[in-house]
């Protein structure tokens, strides 16, 4: 067994510098890496590149690093949630690329699974596809998207093994699957951490090999951002 | 008299077949949920990564883990799972999903449809919606006919950026249901009390009437 | 709940026809749809293109189909074990297309997720490529590939609900998940068919929306191909 | 004296480095397992979808479920995982597979691979082998210098169906090391008793004798 584990989270963010592209876990607040945000907001390295699907909201997930103005381009599908990313979009502080969300799903698995490129219906005829090849198969048109090139993936399960094997709860599994990977080193945290061994091998979510490191995160905040419910009477 | 949202919702439903799986988008579309007929099975698609929606959960059992498109808390019927975002859309692409209803800013004779993003002004983004529009054989349009200052969201040709070419098939608003012909917008149905008249006047696109066009029925 | 349960293996195989285009998932013997393959001796059906990794032995898997006569053209990665395919093969009266297993398996998951074509290295410079497009990406070779079109999918998986969701076990697994939902009609056989509820929504292989049929299949033979053990002393 | 299949898998498995996963072909690679160094982890991935394989089963406890990329009856070590054939070439294709080892009929001098045909008899077909050198950084062929007819396997251009261009880094035969180099073979190591010449007479494509040729050591 090929053990991935990193004690702290310092450890694992190590040898992410200003510049870089990083993409991250999360729809939503939903399976957002709590820790590793956290911890980029503490090292204040600038001028990033981040691909998720969201920005978070002004006081939780993403919005921390762009409170900070550490957030050199934004590549999301939806922002819609999150103030200070309207005022530095639209001062042109920080340049934004918005993409169809199942074009971003797919160029981060395509990054993961080592195709360069592929053929997707989304987007034709819309400014999406502006500047790109489209070409028509079986009668319809589509666009040619490439695969995501990222220094860091940062993901976000709900429990792990030594052997970097992972498993999602519920929504909070999202893009964090498919981001595995997909950049040259992937970082993951996990609610929590088990000896290899102890995870059915028939019930993995993601392999281990798609792993460069991983931590336990504690306490973590998991904030709801739309909470709704029915009264029990 | 005009519908109103939940009546909007109450007519989409009629649409809902059995064994249909069906994507609502934000908005109008959510409420048909509630709607759907007692005799058929249908099964609700988030693209966040669940299929087999239920209602939302009773106060104090919500999971930040388990959401909807839209952020919302929710909970999963018998038959659920959850999944990735690729999958998700492979669902959604690969025709898997059988209906999706959404919200528009604008909708063309021609079946285009506008709704992510108003030029000058905040873009949210297209989130799932292109997508959505580019894969599914049966998209049917959401939306109140005109905006607040009263213009028409139907028309020849969209104004807004697009999010999708020639994939709507059915428009269903607060003044009528329609489909998108070959020269135009084809009226259906008008809502209880709407005269054509009224539906013609809150149209720019060219719009048909239907030889067999009638009053909805709830 | 939409309840795919069929309650027999001719009710599931409703719609065969000479001259369709099938795929099969297993990988050798391991994880292939005995049952259906079974029906399809029995209905007698000809002319039949089969995709499947493999084309099983003389006397089991799609070596059964072959003995019939049923199959016209073979599209599979390897078929190193069965004496009568390669009577068929080399006498002419099956054509037979190999392609790489890694593009087999894509494209299987193109049809099912909707791509039309994508990009890969493997086969770049083979006969593999020849009459196919092929371009540059990153200073790397690739073959333009394109997804199948398939009638029917016959999946075997280990447990299933009425709702058409799948659980595999092993790698009894393989092209099994990624054949789902990559034909017009995906009929699935189980080993073990549970009521909608009983399978964790978190630990499903594949949604109940890429199948469209589903039944349970007695007494599985699941036999060995090469029976490889050591001695306990 | 020419090392047997076992020296063969001995010497490769020098090959492994800590942390590699490794994915080996049918044939003499399947006995690299055999000789890992005792203070590395590596893990061995099979295309079929396992990852974490480990040694045969014991008599009695096989599981036709749980085979290998052979169709072996193989068992699973800690922290193994099951996995569908399109996310198994996604390790591979996506190089998340460190080391690929695998036979061959024939290697050319440019790193050209021919094992998956030969023209005029049965084609058994390529299985994962175009997918795994056409994405492997780190390829190793394991093979016999030379045919049963004492026909040089390793050529100026292979004169089979080709698997894979330009792929392979490392060629080990029960004569030598080798690597590929920019104008042919590079001679690295030569096994125990076997000269220098008896290796320039096996091999048909340009060799070159690197300065610090020496013996392999085990």
């Amino acid at each position: 067994m090929i053990n991935k584990t990193v004690s702290t989270v310092s450890e694992a963010l190590e040898g992410v510098q200003n510049g870089m592209t990083l993409m991250l876990g999360g729809f939503g607040l939903c399976g957002i890496p709590e820790k590793a945000i956290a911890e980029l907001v503490r090292l204040q390295v600038t001028d990033l590149t981040c691909i998720s699907n969201n920005a978070g909201v002004d006081t939780f997930g993403l919005g921390l690093l762009l409170q900070q103005k550490q957030v050199k381009k934004m590549i999301a599908s939806y922002v819609g949630e999150n103030a200070e990313f309207e005022r530095q979009m639209l001062s042109g502080e920080m340049e934004v690329e918005l993409i169809p969300q199942g074009t971003l799903a797919e160029r981060a698995r395509a990054a993961q699974a080592g195709f360069p490129a592929f053929y997707t219906p989304a987007g034709y005829g819309t400014e999406v596809a502006e500047g790109k090849e489209v070409r028509e198969f079986n009668g319809k048109m589509h666009v040619l998207e490439q695969a995501f090139d990222a220094d860091f993936a940062f993901i976000k399960a709900w429990k792990g093994d030594e052997a970097g094997n992972l498993i999602f709860k519920g929504t909070a599994r999202n893009f964090n699957p498919n981001m595995c990977g997909a950049a040259k080193i992937t970082v993951v945290e996990v609610e929590e951490l088990v000896s290899a061994g102890s995870l059915d091998p028939n019930q993995i979510h993601v392999p281990g090999i798609f792993v460069q490191r991983i931590f336990e995160g504690k306490d973590y905040e998991k904030r709801i951002e739309q909470r709704t419910v029915r009264s029990k009477t | 008299m005009a519908l109103d949202k939940n009546g909007i919702a109450q007519r989409i439903a009629q649409e809902l077949k059995d064994g249909y799986y069906v994507n609502l988008g934000i908005g109008i579309p959510t409420l048909v949920a509630n709607y759907i007929p007692k005799d058929i099975a249908v099964e609700f698609q988030s693209e966040n990564g669940v299929l087999g929606m239920g209602p939302f959960p009773f106060e104090g059992e919500e999971d930040a883990d388990i959401i909807n498109a839209g952020k919302q808390t929710i909970t999963t019927l018998k038959g659920a799972s959850f999944f990735d975002s690729a999958t998700s859309f492979a669902m959604i692409r690969g025709k898997h999903v059988d209906l999706t209803i959404l919200g528009a800013m604008e909708v063309s004779q021609t079946g285009d449809i506008a709704n992510w993003k108003i030029p000058g002004k905040m873009v949210k983004g297209m989130g799932g919606a292109m997508d959505l529009v580019a894969s599914a054989e049966n998209i049917i349009v959401a939306m109140m006919h005109t905006n607040r200052s009263g213009v028409s969201k139907l028309l020849k040709k969209c104004s807004l950026p697009l999010t999708g070419v020639g994939c709507v098939k059915k428009i269903i608003t607060e003044l009528a249901v329609m489909d998108i012909g070959p020269t135009g917008f084809i009226l259906r149905e008008t809502a209880p009390g709407v005269s054509i008249d009224e539906i013609i006047k809150a149209t720019a696109g060219d719009l048909h009437i239907a030889e067999d066009v009638h009053v909805m029925s709830f």
